[in-house]
């Protein structure tokens, strides 16, 4: 197909009257929209961290709490971001029918999130001999900016937990009925995305 | 063309016998509490919002007679502050929105021919979210807990510091804990809107109504998150030390106010949106004609969600911000009076072009139409920075508010209870009472709200609990008083007027108005499986043509009747063509167990009880877990390779 | 009323008794008479400065456009309920999109861009402040009343704010706790007290007179009782009350006015009110150097006169339940001396 | 115009749709928050400058921007109503006349946000970046 032709399909009354988006579960959207809603809410809380430091002016982080480190956080997101491959490898097992790969995925998945809670575990102890909940805004921003994302991630685990569980009695999924556990990755993948966006947030953008 | 007869169900007596069986919920106290019938469900929230808004109405009274003369002590300054604080937080947050989606859920599925909503157990939840939450956030009154810092609890007022006690943590506490069932709701129509409609029913089909629910639903989707991280960081404040709004620790206090109406401005439209929806919903049936201009009001209805979420500074326009910063939000506020307009000269237009059968609510949304102009011309007034300055947190605001949540969202939910009574009771209400009704709450409606505007371009502001005599607000304010008895007397005969009805009223026919929306082709009340046979929609009034109606009667197709089991179609999301057969879950204990679970988790954290806390939470995940549990299939059927 | 008898009764214009008599007519045409039933009250339509004068403008011209387009609407309504009432089940068809575009959107959107812009030029103007070396007034909000200082002077009042008649006056605004607004109707729209911020706003009277300002933002138990007045007054008075309000306050004259001032310094009322030149130099009440010659007690919740001040000393919990100063246990022979002296400080 | 267009096509136009239909709204909501954020916290430190960019600039080019971006909806909006006017034989007409449905919305959802955002950048003209 050329350009030309490309373009000229494309905007024609057949491609432009097309169904898009089609063919979705009423629980596929359920849980695209509670992930919106999610993702509403930690943008707001992402927004309020860059409204209270750009209100307050100055230098940041405010008082005597030095920038952030990089070298724990970057382990971490090295540890969270590809934790949603296993998920995708299992999902696609699982269509095909392969139980095996569910199981296996899910549980890789189980430890990879596992370990960033104990380095978020680790980060904390670190960051509580500076500063805590109570100092300023800036360590209330800080530690319910991570905590809640960490509580997330702790949901997401139970969910992949309760996955597991699920595929290791049997009966419970196969080619045909998989809702669950797609449903399921959308919400890991989100919890994944969104640490991308702490990440920034708090451990880069001080520095830029 | 004449409607009044429903037409024969082309489903056989065997089949009506079946679907009985899987639908039919046999009285008992268990299935009291287990029921996931969306029409149980949307009548009470129905009644419970309207228990509410008797509390909270009874509030606004006892404030009235306190307001009646200045320098009154009826009331000391902190009941008072307390009781307009829950007036304000109820009538915004447990009455409005309760209602209208009370009325979504009775009728979206009618509307748009579907056997229940997409999630019934995510609905029975909801309610009973709903009702804990309501309680909760009431029960404060009489201990003297109750929130008392205004609807929007402006920090730093709100901080402990100012306000020690419960007050606010009841008050941040009970909207999280409200929140969840707000955003349960929402998804359901959403999903609901998207996947259920009847086959046929493309997105040009899709009833007026539905279009504003399921706008509303993605405006609380989009607009709640705010509020909840707002009452999270002000509880957090508040109990656990964190300095979120404290400026003397790079916290800042307009965090809060940019938070709360990034929720609290499309919240106004999150409660008028469905309200409107009722209007076009209503107005065909006594116009005999659709609403002029479909397209124009599906216009209407989407830019207006939109745009409300970008118009919130306008109630910060006193803060001294910069002034440039000012004008992108006067000129959205500005631009956001067109959809209305559109809508108001589409049903203006309707109304000329059609032919009136003046029944009592056709005279509410004539009541409507007058009084909600007014509250929308002075909302206009509003995007104007300079004039905004001048009046806000004046009486004119009251003034203001009350004409477009009353004139806007009371006036039509009014027309929708006489509208539907016969569909949800079966039963005729008493014309002659209704009209009587109507006249009350009209002129008690313009008596009570309209001399505020006076008091408030004359310099009085609002939220105080009393005032010291100046002339022209004494003789206006007791003008104010009158009025509101005047209105609570007509509200208690629209009160009167229901229990009336189904108490003594004329059995109702199926169509009683001949209206367009597929709710009139079934039985009132409807059966618990809605449709014996689910419509094919050929057109935006099904009920209107032929063909449409005609799906419902013999012949039917064997995927629309579906009486093997509790069994509804999912369609495409924009063109509403079938996709599959599913299967609709039972009622169920675990909806009331996972609200209770939540009700505790809430309590115990207003009371610090924290490993209670702890303890409900797990209570919370494992019923979640249960609920979602895979039922175990056979192995072939689920299609496992080894 | 303290209000009334220090307003000029005098500036009462003609054409506001115009306006007066107006009323009934108004009130029959449209339904909506607004600066003639105001009387006296701290009225946005009775503007006395130029920041109010404006918006008092602007909401003229939203009113009779307002009015324009109600007609509009009740003319369609009215012709639909006069013409259109008829039973009849035949369900009709037929689109008049162009009446609904023009009528709801077409003239809607020419009437908002007008009064966008008009309103924007307001807005500017209201940015338009005074020169940088006009007269500065500090103002700080608390929990329930306004505490007044001239900018680099020493002394402090409550309640009340003097400008020259005819310049714009700066008027600096803190709090020390919780947000409030101040407005003062007759003269400038709001502007709010931010808790951790600095704003400003002026105020500016083309006439002599009263005004009565009153806290806009609900602020707690006693938002209602948080009101002000600004007078307005020619210059050479201003400059005396600005010198005023460096000086010591004046010294008692007559034996009971000593003995009140004894009390005053020597008892409770020390420990949170300063009284310039005296040893009372508390900082949590207002300072009452000036306390006899203001306009209320309690910030607009009684006149100040003889028998609510004593009122107020002995229990200002009954006059203004939740305010901050605590019942006095004052010896009933000393309360006429304390009343004495305290009514005596002008 | 080819008879049938590919699944690529098909996506493309559907995304094309969608553009039209939301474009407007999307552009200007980057408009408001980009607008309003960088003009009250900048003022707020007490700065009128964004590194070498004076602040007026700054938000001009968060109007402009987001205007054009508005007007590219509003072309592909009429695209699709004048596509959709008179379909080509033999096709369903229910997708169509759903499209033209969006189309109605689109184009005059694009025409308020354009209004919007043209008037929200005159006051520009008029006001200082920082006057409080």
């Amino acid at each position: 197909m050329s350009t030309r032709g490309g373009i000229a399909a494309a905007t024609g009354t057949e491609a432009l009257t097309t169904e898009l988006p089609v063919g979705r579960s009423t629980g596929w959207w359920g849980m695209v929209m509670f992930v919106a809603t999610e993702a509403t809410l930690f943008a707001c809380l992402l927004g309020s961290y860059f409204y209270l430091r750009f209100q307050h002016g100055g230098s940041w982080p405010p008082g005597d709490i030095s920038k952030p480190k990089l070298l724990v956080p970057l382990v971490m997101t090295g540890v969270l971001l590809p934790s949603s491959l296993p998920v995708v490898w299992a999902e696609h097992g699982i269509r095909k029918g392969q139980r095996w790969r569910l199981r296996a995925g899910l549980a890789a998945t189980l430890v990879m999130g596992a370990t960033f809670l104990i380095l978020q575990a680790s980060e904390y102890a670190d960051k509580l001999r500076e500063f805590t909940i109570t100092t300023n805004a800036y360590g209330s921003l800080f530690f319910v900016i991570t905590g809640f994302h960490g509580l997330h991630v702790l949901v997401g685990l139970t969910m992949i937990s309760w996955l597991l569980a699920a595929s290791l009695r049997g009966g419970s999924f196969g080619a045909h009925r998989h809702d669950r556990v797609r449903n399921a990755a959308i919400y890991w993948h989100f919890v994944d995305v969104v640490w991308a966006a702490i990440l920034f947030t708090i451990y880069l953008s001080p520095r830029l | 063309m004449s409607t009044t007869a429903a037409p024969a169900p082309g489903a056989s007596r065997q089949d009506l016998t079946l679907l009985e069986e899987h639908w039919g919920e046999r009285p008992s106290l268990r299935s009291w509490f287990s029921t996931v019938d969306h029409k149980r469900i949307g009548r009470r929230y129905l009644v419970t919002a309207g228990l509410f808004f008797f509390l909270a109405g009874v509030s606004a009274l006892t404030m009235r007679t306190q307001l009646a003369r200045p320098e009154s002590r009826l009331l000391s300054p902190q009941e008072y502050n307390q009781l307009f604080t829950m007036h304000g937080t109820a009538m915004i947050f447990l009455f409005a929105t309760p209602m209208l989606f009370g009325f979504g859920n009775f009728l979206v599925p009618l509307m748009i021919g579907s056997r229940d909503m997409a999630f019934p157990k995510l609905n029975a939840f909801g309610y009973w979210v709903f009702l804990l939450a309501g309680l909760f956030m009431w029960v404060s009154l009489p201990f003297g807990a109750a929130p008392n810092a205004g609807w929007f609890a402006y920090v730093p007022l709100t901080e402990r510091v100012n306000t020690p006690g419960l007050h606010l943590d009841v008050y941040s506490l009970g909207l999280l804990f409200l929140g969840i069932a707000t955003t349960a709701a929402s998804i359901n129509f959403i999903v609901t809107a998207l996947k259920l409609r009847a086959p046929g029913m493309s997105l040009n089909r899709v009833p007026l109504f539905v279009w504003a629910i399921v706008a509303t639903a993605f405006m609380v989707i989009f607009a709640l998150p705010a509020l909840n991280l707002d009452n999270a960081m002000l509880f957090l404040d508040r109990r656990f030390g964190t300095h979120f709004f404290d400026p003397g620790a790079a916290g800042n206090v307009l965090l809060w106010q940019h938070l709360f109406w990034i929720f609290g401005h499309p919240d106004v439209y999150i409660i008028v949106m469905p309200a409107l929806g009722i209007v076009s919903a209503v107005l065909p049936a006594f116009t005999r004609r659709g609403v002029v201009g479909y397209p124009l009001i599906v216009l209407a209805i989407v830019t207006i969600a939109i745009i409300s979420f970008g118009v919130w500074v306008h109630h910060m326009f006193a803060t001294g911000l910069p002034r440039l910063s000012y004008s992108f939000f006067s000129a959205a506020s500005s631009i956001i009076t067109i959809p209305s307009g559109i809508q108001i000269f589409a049903w203006l237009a309707t109304m000329a072009l059609g032919r009136l059968v003046l029944k009592v609510p056709l005279l509410y949304l004539i009541g409507f139409i007058v009084t909600f102009v007014l509250g929308g011309f002075t909302g206009a007034m509003f995007a104007l920075t300079a004039f905004d300055q001048q009046v806000t947190d004046s009486y004119f605001v009251v003034a203001h508010f009350h004409y477009v949540l009353i004139g806007g969202a009371v006036f039509p939910m009014l027309a929708g209870i006489y509208y539907w009574l016969p569909k949800i009771t079966g039963r005729m209400y008493h014309e002659g009472l209704g009209r009587w009704a109507f006249w009350l709450v009209f002129a008690g409606m313009h008596v009570t709200f309209f001399p505020m505007h006076l008091y408030g371009l004359f310099g009085m502001p609002r939220r105080v609990y009393t005032y010291r005599s100046e002339p022209g607000w004494d003789a206006w304010n007791l003008v104010s008083t009158i009025g509101s008895y005047l209105l609570a007397i007509g509200l208690l005969l629209v009160l009167i007027g229901v229990v009336h009805a189904i108490r003594r009223g004329r059995p109702a026919p199926p169509d009683p108005w001949g209206g367009d929306s597929l709710e009139w082709s079934t039985e009132s009340p409807p059966k618990p499986y809605n449709f014996p046979v689910l419509p094919e929609v050929h057109s935006l009034h099904p009920t209107w043509d032929e063909p449409s109606r005609e799906s419902m009667g013999a012949g039917a197709t064997e995927d629309r009747i579906l009486a093997e089991g509790r069994r509804t179609l999912f369609t495409s999301e924009l063109d509403g063509r079938r996709e599959r057969v599913v299967e609709m879950p039972e009622a169920s204990l675990q909806p009331l167990v996972l609200a209770l679970a939540l009700l505790v988790f809430f309590t115990t954290m207003l009371f610090a009880w924290y490993p209670v806390a702890i303890a409900a939470v797990v209570v919370v995940a494992a019923t979640i877990g249960v609920w979602l549990w895979p039922p175990r299939r056979p192995e072939r059927e689920l299609g496992v390779s080894t | 009323m303290p209000v009334d008898t220090r307003r000029d009764v005098t500036t009462r214009s003609r054409s506001e008794l115009w306006r007066r008599r107006l009323l009934p007519v108004v009130l029959l045409g449209g339904g909506l008479a607004l600066a003639g039933c105001s009387g006296g009250a701290p009225s946005a339509l009775n503007p006395a400065g130029s920041g109010a004068g404006r918006v008092a403008n602007l909401w003229w011209l939203l009113f009779w456009i307002s009015i324009a387009v109600f007609v509009e609407v009740m003319a369609v309504l009215a012709w639909a309920l006069l013409f259109r009432r008829r039973r009849d089940a035949r369900v009709r068809h037929g689109q008049p999109l162009r009446f609904v575009t023009i009528a709801g959107a077409g003239i809607p959107l020419v009437i908002l861009v007008t009064v966008y812009a008009i309103g924007l030029r307001d807005l500017a103007a209201l940015g338009d402040g005074p020169d940088p070396g006009a007269p500065t007034i500090e103002v700080t909000g608390h929990k329930w009343w306004w505490e007044v200082r001239v900018q680099g002077g020493a002394g402090a009042t409550a309640n009340e704010l003097h400008i020259p008649v005819g310049e714009k006056v700066r008027v600096r605004l803190r709090t020390a706790d919780v947000l409030h607004s101040f407005w003062v109707p007759q003269l400038m729209p709001k502007t709010d007290l931010i808790a951790g911020e600095v704003r400003e706003t002026w105020l500016h009277a083309d006439r002599a007179g009263s005004y009565r300002g009153q806290c806009a933002e609900y602020c707690g138990t006693q938002h209602a009782h948080m009101a002000f007045l600004v007078v307005a007054e020619p210059r050479q008075d201003f400059d005396a009350w600005v010198a005023r309000l460096a000086a010591p306050a004046a010294a008692p004259q007559t034996d009971a006015q000593r003995r009140g001032q004894a009390a005053f310094v020597q008892g409770s009322c020390a420990g949170c009110h300063t009284i310039r030149g005296t040893g009372a130099n508390g900082r949590i009440g207002p300072d009452l150097s000036d306390v006899g010659s203001r306009w209320s007690i309690g910030a607009g919740a009684v006149p100040n006169d003889g028998g609510h001040l004593g009122g107020w000393i002995a229990n200002p919990q009954t006059v203004k339940p939740g305010n901050y100063m605590p019942p006095q246990p004052v010896d009933p022979g000393q309360l006429p001396d304390l009343i004495a002296y305290l009514r005596s400080l002008k | 115009m080819s008879a049938h267009p590919g699944p690529r096509a098909r996506l493309a136009g559907g995304l094309l749709l969608w553009y039209a239909v939301l474009g407007g709204a999307v552009a200007w909501a980057v408009h408001l928050f980009a607008a309003w954020g960088v003009d009250e916290l900048t003022c707020a430190s007490g700065r009128e400058r964004i590194g070498a960019l004076p602040l007026q600039a700054v938000v001009a080019i968060a109007v402009v921007l987001p205007a054009l971006a508005t007007v590219g909806a509003l072309l592909a909006a009429a695209l699709v109503w004048r596509r959709t006017a008179h379909p080509p034989e033999g096709l369903d007409e229910h997708p169509v006349r759903r499209s033209r449905l969006l189309a109605v919305v689109a184009i005059w959802s694009n025409l308020l946000f354009l209004a919007i955002i043209v008037l929200g950048g005159a006051a520009l003209l008029v006001l200082p970046p920082c006057l409080r």
